[in-house]
C-alpha cells in the first residue's frame, strides 16, 4: 500500500503527538489515543488529525448527546424517515411527504451576525432540497437580551437582515418564528432556523454512496480557507503572513444557492437513474459530506483526488480542503456511466460540477493530492465510530433551593399592566422583523405571521400545512422537563388553533456544556419531557440539531430545545386565524 | 391568446406568475428561458420578480444582457403588451425600455406588506379593467423599489399619462408615489406590486386579477397571434 | 497587467439611503461632526497586457457605460495605476 | 473641513459573490481580457473642523471599526485628502 505522507508545511505527526497539537483542534487525549493505537494503529498525520476533529466533533457526531436523543418519541404511522442525518419526511397523503428539520447557528451568528444567519438559512434549505424536496416555508426562532445599547440593535438588526437577504433572494418565503428578549441571552445569542419542504414520495434520495466504481460529485461553489474548525492554530504557527488574511466567517451567496438548488432538484427529479446519493456539504464540510456517505453505504470505500476540487484559493491543503466550510456546496454519488448526463444539467443550470473520486472495493477512505497519499482511514471510523460518552447528571442548585412557593402578582390598575406587558418586548409585535421578509413568494401562503402558525397551503389539493416555532426557555430554567412539555404543549396550541391536526416536530436543543453535570440534566430532563408530550400529542420527532456549550464566563443561557412543528389542514375552510372577526361574537375562555 | 414568462437565473416568481395565468386566468402560458433568442408566437410577455444575477451589482443589470431581450426590445417594439414586476421592473429600466431606475427604499430595508394603490390611468392595456383612482390592494417585496428619475422625466410621464398605479402611502421614497409606469407606446408597463400574489381571495387579495383580464382584453380585442 | 481602479458615485441630486442611514447611524454613535457621507463603489479590475492605451480607456469606458455604472443615477472615473508586466 | 476617503475590501480569502457574478458577466460580454475584478465600498466623509490630525485619525479608524467595515471579513484603508477651509 501506499505510504501516507505529510505536507511539509504542517506539524509531523511526532509532533502531534509530543506537544498534543490535536488538543487545540478538539480532540481529546482519549480520543487521540483512540485513533493511534485502535483505529489507526500508528501515528495520524496532521490531514488525518483533523478528519477526526471534524467528524468527532459534538456537530457531526453527536457523542455527548446521543444517549439523551435515543430518549425521544420517534414513531409514528405518518412517519417516512425519522431522525438521521437528514431531515425527516411525514406522509401526508395523495403521495406526498412533508420534510422539514431545523438548524441553529449560533455561534456564527454571534461572530458575525448578517453572514452567521445567511448561512444558516443557506445550511438548512439545502438540507431539505437534498432529500428530493422543494423548500415552501422557512421560520425563524430568535433568542437576544433587550437592546440597550444602539450597537445591541445594530447587532439584531444584522441578524434579522441577513436572513430575509438569504430567503427573499432564493424565493422561499419566511413565514414565521418566535422571538424573545431576555438577560440570559446576553453574550449568548441564538439564531434557529427551520425549513419545511413539499415532495413525492416516490422520490427520496439518500445521502449514500454505494456501488463500486460509481463517481463522487462535487457541485457547487469553489473551496475557499472558510470557516476552517481549528486552522487558526495551523496557520498561525506555520504562516503567520496568511493569518491576517484569514477569517473564519462564510459568506452566503443565495444566487449561487437557487442555482444549485434547482439543478439538484433538477437531477433528482429527472435523472433518478443515475443518482445514487445526494448530501449537502455543512459542517465539517467534504469530509462529514463523504464520510458520512461512503458510511452508510456500508462496506465500500472511497478515493477523492484533492487535485480535482475546485478551489477558490491557492495552495490549499489537505486539511484546508477537508475541513472548509465554504456555503453553496453539494456531493453527489453517480453511477459510472452517467457522469456525462449529470454534468450536463448543472452545466445548463450554470452550476459547476466535477468527478473528484470515486467509490472503491474496501473500507478505506483515502484521500490523494499531486499523485500521493495523504490520508488513509477506514470509512466508518470517522463517520460511524465516535466515542459515545454517557454524561453524568445532577440537579442544579438553583433548582434544589427553589422557592416552591409561586410568585404571586399583585394587580392594582389592570389596564396599567396591561399595557406594561404589551410594551415588554417579547410580547410586543414582531412585525418590524417579519415585515423585511418575504412571506408570501410561491403564492401559497394563506397565514403571513402575526397569527398563531403559519398556514401554507398545498396547492391543487385541498390541503393545508401549519407550521409554528416555540419555547420558553424561562419555564426550562425553572423545570427543565415540565418545561419542555410545555415547548411542545405551546406548538400543538399554535398548531390546532390555526384548523391543522399536529403531525410531528423537528427540534434545535440550545443548552450549556454537557461536560458540567447540571447542565447534562437540563438536557436530559428537557428531552424526556418533550418525548412525553410528543407521545401524548402523537407527534413524533422526526428531524432536529444540537447546540451545546451555549454559555458565557462560565453561565450558561437558558435551556432552551427550540421546538418547530407542523400540522395538516384537511380542508382550506378550516384554516382558523387569531383575531377576532365581529363585534358581538361570543368570547370563551377553554382549558384551566 | 398565450402568455410568455421569462425566467432568468436567480428569477423566482416565474412560477407564481405561470400559476396565476394558467390556473386562474386559465389561459395559454409558457415559460420561456433567458437563453431563448425568440418570443415568436406569443401575445403578451411576462417578467417575473425575483433576484437576477443575485442582483448583486444592481437590480436588474447583468439580467439585461441575456440572449432573450433583443427578442422582448422587438416585441415591445411591435406594440404587444410587455409586463415587468418587482425585478422585472428593474430589469426593464436597466435595459432602457422604461425611463428611471429603482433606488433602494428609503428605509433601507425590505418591506413585505399589502399596499393599498390609487388606478392612477384606467385607459392602458394593463388597468382597463379598473376606474379611474379605484383603490386596489397588492402586495409589494422589496428591497429595491423606490422609483427615480429627473424632473424631466417626470413631466413627461405625467403629460403622457404614464403613471399606471401611485401608492396611496408611499412605503418606499419612490419619486410621485410611483408604483407603476408604462413606456410612451403605453405597451411596457413596470410596477414593484405584485399582481399575481393578489389573484386569489385565499391568499388576502384578487385584486391583481383586473390587471391580467385588462392585457387579455386588449390582446382578445385585436385578434391573437399565437396558436398552438 | 493593467490594474484599473473604478470609482462609482451616485450623482449629487441623488439621495442615497445607504449613505444616509449610515451617517444617521454614525449621528446616533455620538460622532456628531459628520457633516456628509457618501457611499461608492470601488472596483479594482486587473486587465490582461495586449491592448494600447486608448483601447484599454475604451474598454473600461464601455464596460462601466453597459454595465457598473447606471447612467440615470450614478457617476464613474477610473484610474489606471499600472501598467507593467504580469506579476 | 477634512475631506476622508476611505476603502473597504474584502479580505482575500473571503469569498465575494458580487464581484464573482459581475467578472463571469463581464465574461459572457466578450471581455475576456479581465483577470481578476474586486468589489469594495467606498466612502467620502467630510468632517467638521476642530479636531487635531491624531483625534481624526482616531475618530475614522474607530468609525471605520464600529460602522463602515466588519473586520471579521473586511479590511480598510483611508486617506485624509485635504484639511482645508470648509467650502
Ligand atoms: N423572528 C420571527 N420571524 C418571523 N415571524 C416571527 C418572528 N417572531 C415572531 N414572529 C411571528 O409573529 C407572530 C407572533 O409571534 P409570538 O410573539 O411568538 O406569538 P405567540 O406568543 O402568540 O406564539 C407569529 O405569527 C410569529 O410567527
Amino acid at each position: 500500500m501506499d505510504k501516507v505522507i505529510s505536507q511539509p508545511v504542517e506539524a509531523t505527526p511526532a509532533q502531534i503527538r509530543d506537544q498534543k497539537l490535536y488538543q487545540s483542534m478538539g480532540l481529546s487525549d482519549h480520543e487521540y489515543h483512540l485513533i493511534k493505537d485502535e483505529v489507526l494503529h500508528r501515528l495520524p498525520n496532521y490531514t488525518e488529525v483533523g478528519l477526526f476533529s471534524g467528524m468527532w466533533s459534538e456537530h457531526c457526531s453527536y457523542k455527548n448527546s446521543k444517549p439523551v436523543l435515543k430518549k425521544f418519541y420517534t414513531k409514528g404511522e405518518h412517519v417516512v424517515k425519522g431522525p438521521g442525518e437528514g431531515a425527516g419526511i411525514i406522509d401526508i397523503g395523495d403521495n406526498q411527504g412533508v420534510v422539514f428539520k431545523a438548524e441553529s447557528h449560533n455561534h456564527p451568528s454571534a461572530v458575525e451576525p448578517f453572514q452567521g444567519a445567511t448561512t444558516g438559512v443557506g445550511g438548512i434549505l439545502r438540507d431539505i432540497f437534498s432529500m428530493g424536496a422543494r423548500p415552501i416555508a422557512c421560520l425563524d426562532s430568535l433568542r437576544f437580551s433587550e437592546p440597550k445599547t444602539n450597537e445591541e440593535r445594530y447587532f439584531i438588526s444584522q441578524i434579522v437582515a441577513g436572513i430575509s437577504s438569504y430567503g427573499n433572494c432564493i424565493g422561499v418565503p419566511t413565514v414565521g418564528g418566535d422571538t424573545t428578549f431576555d438577560e440570559a441571552y446576553a453574550h449568548n445569542p441564538l439564531v434557529n432556523v427551520m425549513c419545511v419542504g413539499l415532495m413525492d414520495l416516490d422520490k427520496i434520495e439518500v445521502g449514500a454512496a454505494a456501488g463500486v466504481g460509481n463517481s463522487i460529485v462535487y457541485v457547487g461553489a469553489k473551496t475557499g480557507r472558510d470557516g476552517i474548525n481549528g486552522a487558526s492554530f495551523a496557520s498561525s504557527q506555520f504562516d503567520s503572513e496568511h493569518e491576517s488574511q484569514r477569517s473564519a466567517v462564510q459568506v452566503g451567496d443565495p444566487f449561487t444557492e437557487k442555482l444549485v438548488m434547482e439543478a439538484c432538484l433538477d437531477v433528482i427529479n429527472h435523472h433518478a437513474d443515475a443518482l445514487v446519493g445526494i448530501q449537502d456539504m455543512g459542517a465539517a464540510g467534504l469530509v462529514s459530506s463523504s464520510a458520512e456517505m461512503g458510511s452508510k453505504a456500508g462496506g465500500n470505500g472511497m478515493v477523492l483526488d484533492l487535485d480535482l476540487v475546485p478551489q477558490r484559493e491557492a495552495n490549499m491543503t489537505p486539511f484546508e480542503l477537508m475541513l472548509s466550510e465554504s456555503q453553496e456546496r453539494m456531493l453527489l454519488c453517480v453511477k459510472a456511466g452517467h457522469e456525462g448526463e449529470v454534468l450536463k444539467v448543472f452545466a445548463d443550470h450554470g452550476v459547476a460540477a466535477v468527478v473528484i473520486g470515486h467509490v472503491t472495493e474496501g473500507d478505506r477512505y483515502q484521500l490523494k493530492q499531486h499523485g500521493q497519499l495523504v490520508a488513509d482511514v477506514p470509512v466508518d471510523s470517522l463517520a460511524s465510530q465516535a466515542p459515545v460518552y454517557h454524561r453524568e447528571s445532577a440537579m442544579p442548585e438553583h433548582l434544589k433551593t427553589a422557592e416552591p412557593s409561586q410568585f404571586q402578582p399583585e394587580i392594582k390598575n389592570p389596564t396599567t399592566t396591561l399595557k406594561q406587558m404589551l410594551s415588554q418586548l417579547t410580547i410586543a409585535s414582531k412585525e418590524s422583523i417579519y415585515r423585511t421578509y418575504d412571506t408570501q413568494v410561491q403564492t401559497n401562503t394563506v397565514v403571513a405571521p402575526g397569527s398563531d402558525a403559519a398556514v401554507i397551503r398545498v396547492r391543487h389539493y385541498d390541503k393545508a400545512l401549519a407550521i409554528t416555532t416555540d419555547v420558553n426557555g424561562r419555564y426550562l430554567y425553572l423545570n427543565p422537563k415540565i418545561g419542555g412539555q410545555m415547548a411542545v404543549a405551546e406548538a400543538a396550541r399554535n398548531i390546532v388553533a390555526s384548523g391543522a391536526v399536529p403531525l410531528g416536530i423537528t427540534d434545535c436543543l440550545n443548552f450549556g456544556n454537557p461536560e458540567k453535570p447540571d447542565q447534562f440534566y437540563e438536557l436530559d430532563q428537557a428531552v424526556m419531557g418533550m418525548s412525553e408530550a410528543c407521545e401524548k400529542f402523537k407527534t413524533p420527532v422526526i428531524s432536529g440539531n444540537v447546540s451545546l456549550n451555549n454559555e458565557y464566563d462560565n453561565v450558561p443561557i437558558y435551556p432552551t430545545p427550540m421546538v418547530g412543528m407542523v400540522g395538516l389542514i384537511k380542508g382550506l375552510n378550516h384554516v382558523t386565524t387569531q383575531d377576532f372577526k365581529q363585534a358581538g361574537d361570543l368570547v370563551y375562555v377553554i382549558g384551566e | 391568446m398565450k402568455f410568455a414568462v421569462l425566467a432568468f437565473p436567480g428569477s423566482n416568481c416565474e412560477m407564481d406568475l405561470y400559476d396565476a395565468i394558467a390556473d386562474i386566468m386559465k389561459e395559454e402560458v409558457e415559460l420561456v428561458s433567458y437563453k431563448e433568442t425568440s418570443l415568436a408566437g406569443f401575445d403578451a410577455a411576462l417578467i417575473p420578480g425575483g433576484f437576477s444575477y443575485g442582483d448583486y451589482l444592481r437590480s436588474g443589470a447583468i439580467a439585461r444582457f441575456s440572449p432573450i431581450i433583443p427578442a422582448l426590445r422587438e416585441f415591445a417594439k411591435s406594440g404587444k403588451p410587455v409586463l415587468g414586476i418587482c425585478n422585472g421592473f428593474q430589469i426593464l429600466t436597466e435595459a432602457g425600455l422604461l425611463p428611471g431606475s429603482l433606488q433602494k427604499n428609503v428605509s433601507a430595508k425590505f418591506i413585505c406588506q399589502t399596499e393599498p394603490l390609487v388606478v392612477n390611468n384606467a385607459d392602458s392595456m394593463f388597468s382597463s379593467e379598473f376606474k379611474l383612482a379605484q383603490i386596489i390592494n397588492l402586495p409589494i417585496a422589496h428591497g429595491d423599489g423606490n422609483y427615480y428619475c429627473d424632473q424631466e422625466t417626470l413631466a413627461q410621464l405625467i403629460a403622457n399619462d404614464q403613471i399606471i398605479f401611485k401608492y396611496r402611502q408611499n412605503p418606499n421614497g419612490s419619486v410621485a408615489d410611483i408604483a407603476g409606469i408604462t413606456n410612451r407606446a403605453g405597451n411596457v408597463l413596470g410596477m414593484m406590486p405584485h399582481p399575481e400574489r393578489a389573484v386569489e381571495a385565499i391568499l388576502g387579495s384578487d385584486d391583481g386579477v383586473g390587471i391580467f383580464q385588462s392585457i387579455v382584453n386588449h390582446v382578445k380585442s385585436r385578434g391573437v397571434v399565437a396558436h398552438g | 497587467m493593467a490594474l484599473v481602479k473604478v470609482y462609482v458615485n451616485y450623482k449629487k441630486s441623488i439621495l442615497n439611503p445607504e449613505a444616509q442611514a449610515i451617517q444617521n447611524a454614525l449621528g446616533r454613535l455620538g460622532y456628531d461632526n459628520i457633516n456628509d457621507l457618501k457611499l461608492g463603489k470601488y472596483f479594482e479590475i486587473k486587465v490582461a497586457d495586449g491592448l494600447s492605451h486608448d483601447e484599454l480607456d475604451k474598454e473600461i469606458n464601455e464596460i462601466c457605460d453597459k454595465l457598473l455604472a447606471n447612467y440615470n443615477m450614478e457617476n464613474y472615473r477610473y484610474e489606471i495605476v499600472e501598467t507593467e508586466a504580469a506579476q
